[in-house]
């Protein structure tokens, strides 16, 4: 078998049994995390006989792994269950705010991608006024919550300049994308800060390295040396590490969500863990779990793919 | 709420390079002691009680009798704050001692043990990291009730991987060097192994990963008091009065939050230079 | 006295002048939240009211006045007949029958229902007991005479749905799947609520009582405050009914709209939680109420939007009422809370209650105003030498301590807002004075004083309004001084709107009449 | 004489410190003719690198000089800097010590050697492909057609540095500045390379500045030596003749301590018992192959040898050829395979099982491992380390016992008592090994295993520690087994020899026989690549055609994120 064949179906295997085990501890966790009782009743006032018919409805009183695989049967048959709130499948609650989360990601991605590698690059290859100037404001950004930099932005933009909208989504399409700015940045702030000394720490390495020396004597435009030996070969790292990172992003959206009202997935969950909606907590535990763990063996395999040397190499830990 | 990986590089060059211009680490030093210190003897410095009520007007600016001023139920800012210290900076200081306890004792297992010992806490340590922080601290304030605990359990678990990683490939290293199998082939004891020379050997990595996880955990735990799930009320602490100003913020009365917030930063960017510094040092231990 | 009396400054306006402009799109924030469900007879929230009709129709300024029914009035003592207008249509067109208003009215006989309460001495066998006597009439027969029963059908207690939508729907009924078939200004085409997005409702071209000028009228869900206040002052969001009074200062500053604020039967209050510990002993009660300063409460908390309130009853639910003046007498009879830490702690002392065991306050989570009402206790607690600890409960857990006993072990207080829909004093004191079995829901302390039991069932069963108030005056005069609810503060009803919209109901009736009916552009 | 290529002209260097620089390099001076070779020899850390990365342009950020570098006359310094880089590019060619690490992982050889050809010279990519194989076969490299495809980490160490000498030929360049480029490579290896550049220099009159700090090999492969010391040169002398012409003290004690000079010191092995009996050991591993999937390696393959109580063995062989592998299966610090491994009649084929089992091995058998740098704790003082190896044997010894057993061995090694409290830090790398030594000798051992205990040491070092060696053996009776690619340290000290090759034994015999009389084909080339006086590097052999295995042991630094 061709080795990246195998390392990919490798992949597959850990990145699967992964999956399994943290839903096995997410399901059986959030069972305990309330009493989902009030949220069935749907604002009524519940007898007891109402209690009672609703424990039995929603197999409340089963053991914990009988309704784990009632669950994992059901949901492989593409049924993940119906929020207790809505009354509705959870898929239908979740999809639409996750499209919210997925494009606050991908404006908070670029943004991490041009501020945060661009600054990372710039002061590894310029050093010296802008190398610090730099490196005070990522050891600033870097010291700065996320909910405080939405505050800050709140009270600028809705208190002072009025630019850009600091409240809900918008409507699709220009609005939206106007709407996420300022979550986006307040998202950013930390992980901007975050990957720009990473990039920076990896580029110089690479710059200080013997094989850029070598190039170096033998008089390769610095351009290229730049292009083609430090960043190509920092990519790599720079590359898992902003993957991990990107793919933290969809979990620490939650408070740029909660903070400007955009209703996505992670607003949902914190909405959700409130009103002990546990199927809606377990789903979108589980989404954020599996988006976690995609993305991050994609940056992997996309570093391996980079890193011609590596293939088959990393072990799967 | 964000768990940043501790990766290779993490620490600005200008930051270490600040830590060897030995007067801005000595700042650091200096606003992080005082800041330790304040958070000790907070509660017997503080000129008011903290929760109570109507000391001055509500939302009032800064006075001589309430240099920060006064929040929206007329407590004294200035004594939130000196008592909010004592869990604003105790409690990431126990995140970072439950997670470098648990992530080293982790670790330790898996490097001296291997073989499948070693793959199950892999394969632990990537399900505990593949859950996101926030879905943790959802989870334990479920199962401790609300307080300083669950959040301060939650984030020590989400904080094990980094940790346990770190700590692993510095142990396997540290391992496969030859001393340790000249100490073998000398007749030294395992435990001796691991207790005299790995354990030491270990400390500067992880008290440079334990300057760093406290800035880290500063800024989760207010993020999570920021969410509601935090410390509870009346008991100040920086992260929740934060939160709670943020409502007056808009209305003009920006002190509430404003001083919190400060205080949040100068500690985490003091920290991060120590961590740095102390980075530095370890890195210059290992040559 | 002029319940606006002692708030000179505050002018209070419980409708805006009607719109004269049509307008495509509004979007309206509910602060409560998403409900759950829309069926009239489960739930109690902002937009039922603008899409079904009651049967009466209740007036800004919580009047009365016939709405689909021509005329609701007792014939007998026990017998209630209900003559409809033949005028008017579901969504779907087909004219209301007197059957799809009886069926409206049994759903309520069903003790799930929220305004079961209100249905208590209707004869239970739903056939018997509300029957469709005529094209346009029902008729609903009573076990004994209930002086509050016109009241309630004014409320969501008298909305009317289509019977044969309602059967076929059966408990999916006001979801976001089966939807809903009622005769509202506002129509709720199926799929248009998004369930956790936002719910949105149309006008209805054909609204016996002249179409709305609001095209679509959508509304999304924003439960903090902060938020919420930006999004109204940058005019992302058109208006909101109950926004927080701490926002006051940003929504009274400049913005997209103006705060408008009205009145309303909302306040503040404690109660006990259980029949054992301090909680449950008035003596505590009564001291931690002696502890807390009603004028800095109403400026900390409601920022000086609202009223020292003297009992549970407020004002305004009987302003309106024939036998006003007995009310207002009644009411005006009773002491004035007043701050006395040396009585307060007397009575602490009196009580014989271990004040070294901490007592605990439950609180919704998220609100800071019920943030800063257990902060507010928990700091007179401690001046009269009690210890109070808070207990900040997420909204699940605290919909739990309403039925669930088991949950509110370890509780000795609940802190609530609550707040009155329609006209009436009983429903308040019926609720947590009478005994468990009576209808006494919220008695939690187990509170039962036969006198006071004697004469709200005598108000209730009171023929002739007259004798209903004397004998609700009686049984308040004696249950006020027992603090089974502390009563903190009374509160208006405030609600923000865009500038370029008027005509919202603005008082607290919009909780049961179609506030957005005359909305539209100025 | 013509006008030399490269003159270097007083040159100092500075390093940046906290406060005033420091200064590293005092007033060198020395230039390289057309078509020369001049080397350049001192101990470790004397300057040499900094100097020639001064000419390379390639000091570290922050670092100044003063002085002239003039290439044909031409002072650098004066160059304005787009012609200055030009001018490294194509008259300087810079070879280094590791070619490992100064080839780009991530890019195939292919690149690597077109890299300057298209992107300085705008040579086209197919001739400057057809160009770089044609270097290719010019520094011997076989099949240079695959190799292009290839990536570093596919080559060994002696292919590298051919492709890395190729590369820097492919500008032409006048002048090659060559720091320790055959360091890393065992004997026959560093011959082939050596005889590359012989010829290179024959056919391009290429000019050479040639660093190294083996003095024999600088006397065979220069025409002038520059010796260094403490950052300055401290005399320059005729290849030819340096042994005679050397005035300065500190190159005296440099020549004088070459090992072939010194005496043998063989002592008479005793015949009986053989203490230490192995048969026919085998180990093998699981190795990554260089293309995809695994393989499997056989380290030690089908190895016999017996050693006697107070004898002394050597085995030798070039890298990789499973000497240290057959070591670590002795003193239990790796399984094998298959094989009897017995001392003093015991079996020790598998490694110890327990604590007590371990100590009792402990104290018959010792090892000295290869690098003194890493074999001690760094953060354990010389007292402590040896205490700790003295209690592992005598927990309960009393304070004074334990002193006067610590001075016992700090005897035995030569190591000043005043030493004791330093930690390994503040230890040259012969003290360190003495220490190491000192620690193996706690346990009164029967059997001292080393590990190529001297090959990471300056020559004088060396002979210092060997000395050392052959009497503590004398003195205690204890036997040795030692391990090394370097046959004048067998001649030294070791009375049986055995000759490994990939894994196998070559040869074996007294120590005598071998280095005389060699029969074995592959002892004799060994014999034949040691650099000596007289001695020419010549091309013997083909380059290694698959790379060396890599190595997956643990010992290996993990490269951890
Ligand atoms: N980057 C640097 N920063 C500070 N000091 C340095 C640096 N590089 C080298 N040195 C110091 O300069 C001196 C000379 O170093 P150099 O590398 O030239 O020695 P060398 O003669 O090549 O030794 P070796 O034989 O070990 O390679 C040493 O004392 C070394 O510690
Ligand atoms: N743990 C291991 N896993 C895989 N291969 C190994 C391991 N240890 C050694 N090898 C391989 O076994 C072969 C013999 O290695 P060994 O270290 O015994 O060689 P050596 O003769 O000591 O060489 P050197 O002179 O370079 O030290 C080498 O090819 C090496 O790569
Ligand atoms: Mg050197
Ligand atoms: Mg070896
Ligand atoms: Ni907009």
């Amino acid at each position: 078998m061709n080795a990246m064949t195998r390392m990919l179906l490798e992949r597959l295997g850990g990145l699967l049994l992964t999956l399994f085990l943290a839903s096995i501890v997410i399901y059986s966790a959030v069972l305990l995390t309330g009493d989902p009782i009030a949220a069935l009743a749907g604002g009524a006032k519940p007898t007891p006989e109402l209690i009672d018919q609703i424990r039995l409805e929603y197999h409340l009183d089963d053991p914990v792994w009988a309704r784990y695989w009632d669950w994992l049967t059901s949901a492989f048959q593409g049924d993940f269950g119906r929020s207790f709130v809505y009354k509705t499948d959870v898929m239908t609650l979740v999809a639409p705010r996750f499209v919210i989360t997925l494009q606050l990601v991908m404006v908070t991605v670029l943004l991490i991608l041009v501020f945060g590698v661009g600054s990372g690059v710039v002061a590894a290859m310029r050093g010296g006024a802008v190398d610090r100037t730099v490196g005070v404001l990522t050891s600033l950004g870097m010291a700065l919550p996320t909910f405080v930099v939405a505050i800050l932005l709140i009270w600028i933009f809705a208190k002072t300049l009025g630019w850009f909208p600091v409240y809900g989504e918008g409507d699709a399409g220009w609005d939206r994308l106007w709407h996420l700015v300022l979550p986006a940045v307040s998202l950013a702030v930390l992980f901007v800060a975050y990957i720009s000394r990473v990039t920076r720490g990896s580029l110089v390495a690479q710059l200080q390295s013997e094989h850029v020396d070598t190039a170096r004597v033998r008089g390769i435009p610095r351009s290229r040396i730049f292009g083609v030996h430090v960043f190509r070969n920092a990519s790599p790292q720079i590359l898992a590490i902003t993957g991990t990172t990107i793919a933290g992003l969809f979990a620490a959206s939650a408070i740029a969500e909660v903070a400007f009202g955009l209703g996505g997935i992670g607003s949902l969950l914190v909405q959700a863990a409130a009103r002990a909606d546990l199927p809606v907590v377990q789903i979108v535990s589980l989404l954020l779990v599996t988006i976690f763990v995609v993305l991050n063996a994609a940056a992997d395999l996309w570093s391996a793919l980079i890193d011609p040397t590596s293939v088959g190499g990393r072990s799967a830990a | 709420m964000s768990v940043v990986q501790i990766a290779n590089g993490a620490v600005p060059a200008v930051a270490r390079r600040a830590a060897k211009r030995d007067w801005v680490f000595r700042i650091a030093l200096i606003v992080f002691g005082v800041i330790a210190v304040l958070a000790a003897i907070g509660p017997w410095i503080a000129p008011y009680d903290p929760t109570e009520l109507y000391v001055g007007p509500v939302n009032g600016a800064s006075s001589l009798a309430h240099p920060l001023g006064t929040d929206d139920v007329g407590r004294d800012i200035l004594s939130r704050v000196l008592v909010g210290a004592g869990a604003s900076v105790f409690a990431p200081i126990g995140v970072v001692l439950l997670s470098t306890l648990a992530g080293v004792a982790l670790a330790l297992a898996a490097a001296w043990f291997g073989g499948w010992v070693s793959g199950g806490i892999a394969r632990l340590i990537d399900v505990i990291f593949a859950i996101p922080g926030i879905v943790i601290a959802v989870l334990a304030v479920a199962v401790f009730g609300k307080g300083l605990l669950a959040p301060v359990v939650a984030l020590s678990i989400a904080y094990i991987p980094v940790v346990a990683r770190l700590v692993r490939t510095a142990a396997s290293r540290e391992l496969g060097k030859p001393y340790t199998a000249a100490l073998r082939v000398q007749g030294v004891s395992s435990p001796a192994i691991c207790f005299r020379h790995l354990v030491p050997a270990l400390v500067p990595v992880v008290a440079a990963q334990t300057a760093i996880g406290f800035g880290y955990a500063m800024l989760d735990l207010s993020a999570i008091s920021y969410l509601g799930l935090g410390q509870q009320p009346p008991a100040p602490d920086w992260g929740s009065m934060i939160a709670a100003g943020q409502a007056g913020l808009l209305s003009g009365a920006f002190e509430q939050s404003v001083y919190p917030a400060i205080l949040v930063v100068v500690t985490v960017l003091a920290v991060g230079v120590i961590g740095a510094r102390v980075t530095t040092w370890a890195e210059e231990k290992e040559r | 006295a002029d319940p606006d009396g002692d708030t000179a400054e505050i002018t209070l306006v419980d409708v805006l002048p009607a719109a004269t402009q049509p307008v495509d799109d509004v979007t309206w924030a509910i602060v409560e939240g998403e409900p759950a469900t829309l069926n009239p007879a489960a739930s109690a929230n902002l937009i039922v009211p603008n899409l079904c009709d009651n049967l009466l129709s209740l007036q800004p300024d919580f009047s009365i006045a016939p709405g689909i029914a021509e005329s609701a009035e007792f014939v007998d003592p026990v017998t209630f007949v209900i003559t409809l207008r033949d005028d008017v249509a579901f969504w779907d067109g087909s004219p209301v029958t007197a059957e799809d208003v009886a069926w409206s009215l049994q759903q309520n006989l069903n003790p799930a229902s929220q305004w079961f309460g209100a249905f208590a001495l209707v004869v239970p066998d739903a056939a018997a007991g509300i029957v469709a006597t005529g094209p346009n009439e029902v008729t609903v027969h009573f076990v004994a005479p209930d002086s509050t029963f016109r009241d309630a059908i004014a409320g969501q207690g008298g909305a009317v749905m289509q019977k044969a939508f309602g059967e076929a729907a059966g408990q999916a009924l006001g979801t976001p799947e089966a939807g809903l078939m009622c005769t509202g200004p506002y129509e709720l085409a199926p799929g248009a609520w998004t369930p956790g997005g936002d719910i949105v409702t149309t006008a209805n071209e054909q609204y016996w009582n002249g179409a709305p000028l609001v095209k679509t009228l959508t509304y999304t869900f924003v439960s903090d405050s902060s938020t919420l206040a930006t999004a109204l002052t940058q005019g992302e969001i058109d208006g909101a009914i109950n926004v927080s009074p701490g926002a006051r200062a940003v929504l009274e500053g400049d913005g997209a709209g103006t705060l408008t604020v009205g009145h309303s039967t909302a306040s503040y209050s404690f109660g006990p939680a259980s029949a054992t510990g301090a909680g449950a002993n008035p003596k505590i009660r009564e001291a931690l109420s002696l502890a807390i300063d009603r004028d800095q409460y109403l400026e900390t908390v409601a920022n000086g939007l609202g009223t020292v309130q003297k009992t549970i009853v407020p004002e305004f639910s009987f302003q309106a009422m024939t036998e006003a003046p007995i009310y207002q007498a009644g009411y005006d009879a009773l002491a004035e809370p007043k701050v006395d830490l040396d009585a307060a702690k007397a009575l602490v002392e009196e009580s014989g209650e271990d004040t070294s065991v901490p007592l605990v306050v439950a609180v919704p989570a998220g609100a800071k105003e019920f943030a800063q009402t257990a902060t507010i206790m928990q700091s007179a607690a401690k001046q009269i030498g009690l210890d109070l600890e808070i207990d900040e409960m997420q909204a699940a857990d605290f919909g739990a301590l309403f039925y669930d006993p088991t949950k509110r072990e370890g509780i000795d207080f609940v802190a609530t807002q609550g707040y009155l829909e329609t006209p009436g004093v009983l429903g308040y004191p019926s609720l947590f004075m009478l005994p468990a079995d009576q209808g006494g829901v919220f008695n939690w302390s187990g509170y039962d004083n036969p006198e006071v039991t004697q004469h709200l069932q005598a108000a209730r069963n009171a023929v002739d309004e007259k004798t209903a108030a004397d004998e609700f005056v009686a049984a308040q005069e004696i249950f006020a001084q027992d603090y089974l609810q502390v009563t903190l503060a009374g509160t208006y009803q405030l609600t923000y709107l865009n500038d370029d919209l008027t005509g919202v109901t603005t008082s607290v009736a919009a909780y049961s009449s179609p506030w957005a009916l005359h909305l539209g552009g100025e | 004489m013509t006008r030399p290529v490269l003159e270097i002209d007083a040159l100092d260097i500075f390093a940046p410190t906290a406060g005033d620089p420091r200064q590293l390099v005092f007033a060198s001076t020395l230039d390289v003719g057309r078509g020369e070779a001049v080397g350049l020899v001192g101990e470790s850390g004397s300057g040499k690198t900094l100097t020639v990365r001064a000419v390379a342009g390639l000091l570290p950020e922050g670092f100044t000089t003063v002085g002239g570098i003039r290439i044909d006359g031409r002072d650098v310094g004066d160059m304005p800097a787009r012609e200055l880089r030009d001018l490294r590019a194509r008259r300087l060619g810079m070879v280094f010590q590791t070619p490992r690490a100064h080839l780009n992982p991530l890019r195939t050889i292919g690149d690597f050697m077109t890299e300057a050809l298209v992107h300085v010279a705008g040579t086209k990519p197919a001739a400057a492909n057809r160009r770089a194989l044609d270097l290719l076969d010019e520094v011997g490299i076989s099949d240079p057609g695959r190799r292009l495809r290839q990536y570093p980490a596919e080559l060994s160490g002696g292919l590298l540095q051919r492709v890395m000498i190729a590369a820097t030929l492919a500008m032409d360049p006048d002048i090659l500045l060559a720091d320790e480029i055959t360091t890393a490579l065992d004997v026959t290896t560093q011959e082939e390379v050596m005889a590359v550049i012989a010829d290179l220099r024959t056919h391009r009159e290429l000019s050479m500045l040639f660093i190294t700090h083996d003095l024999a090999l600088a006397g065979a492969v220069c025409d002038r030596v520059n010796v260094m010391q403490h950052g300055r040169i401290v005399e320059t002398l005729r290849a030819k003749t340096m042994r005679e012409n050397a005035r300065e003290e500190y190159t005296k004690t440099l020549m004088a301590a070459s090992l072939d000079e010194a005496p043998p010191m063989r002592a008479a092995g005793d015949e009986g018992e053989p203490m230490l009996r192995i048969e026919r050991l085998r180990k093998s591993y699981r190795v990554r192959r260089a293309g995809r999937g695994k393989e499997t390696l056989v380290a030690v393959d089908d190895v016999s040898l017996q050693l006697r109580r107070g004898g002394s063995l050597g085995i030798v062989g070039e890298s990789g050829s499973g000497k240290t592998t057959a070591a670590r299966i002795v003193v239990g610090l790796e399984r094998a395979d298959s094989g009897v491994v017995a001392v003093g009649g015991k079996d020790w084929s598998t490694p110890a099982r327990g604590g007590r089992e371990r100590r009792r091995r402990a104290k018959i058998a010792q090892m000295v491992f290869q690098d003194p740098y890493q074999s001690l704790d760094r953060r354990q003082t010389v007292r402590q380390c040896l205490t700790e190896a003295i209690r592992v044997h005598r927990p309960r010894e009393t304070r004074a016992e334990l002193d006067r057993r610590i001075g016992e061995l700090m005897g035995h090694v030569r190591l000043e008592e005043a030493l004791l409290d330093q930690r390994p830090r503040a230890l040259s790398g012969g003290q360190r090994q003495r220490v190491a030594i000192a620690r193996a000798l706690a346990a009164d051992p029967v059997l001292l295993v080393l590990d190529e205990a001297v090959s990471a040491l300056d020559v004088t070092t060396q002979v210092e520690i060997l000395t050392l060696l052959d009497d503590i053996r004398r003195s205690t009776g204890v036997a040795l087994l030692m391990i090394t690619h370097d046959l004048t340290v067998i001649r030294r000290l070791c009375d049986h020899v055995i000759v490994m090759r990939q894994g196998r034994v070559e040869e074996h015999g007294t120590a005598t026989d071998i280095l005389d009389a060699p029969q074995a084909e592959y002892t004799r080339l060994l014999l034949d690549s040691i650099p000596r006086a007289g001695w020419t590097p010549r091309r013997r052999r083909l380059g290694r055609t698959s790379s060396l295995a890599t190595v997956t042991r643990s010992t290996q630094t993990q490269n951890g994120r």
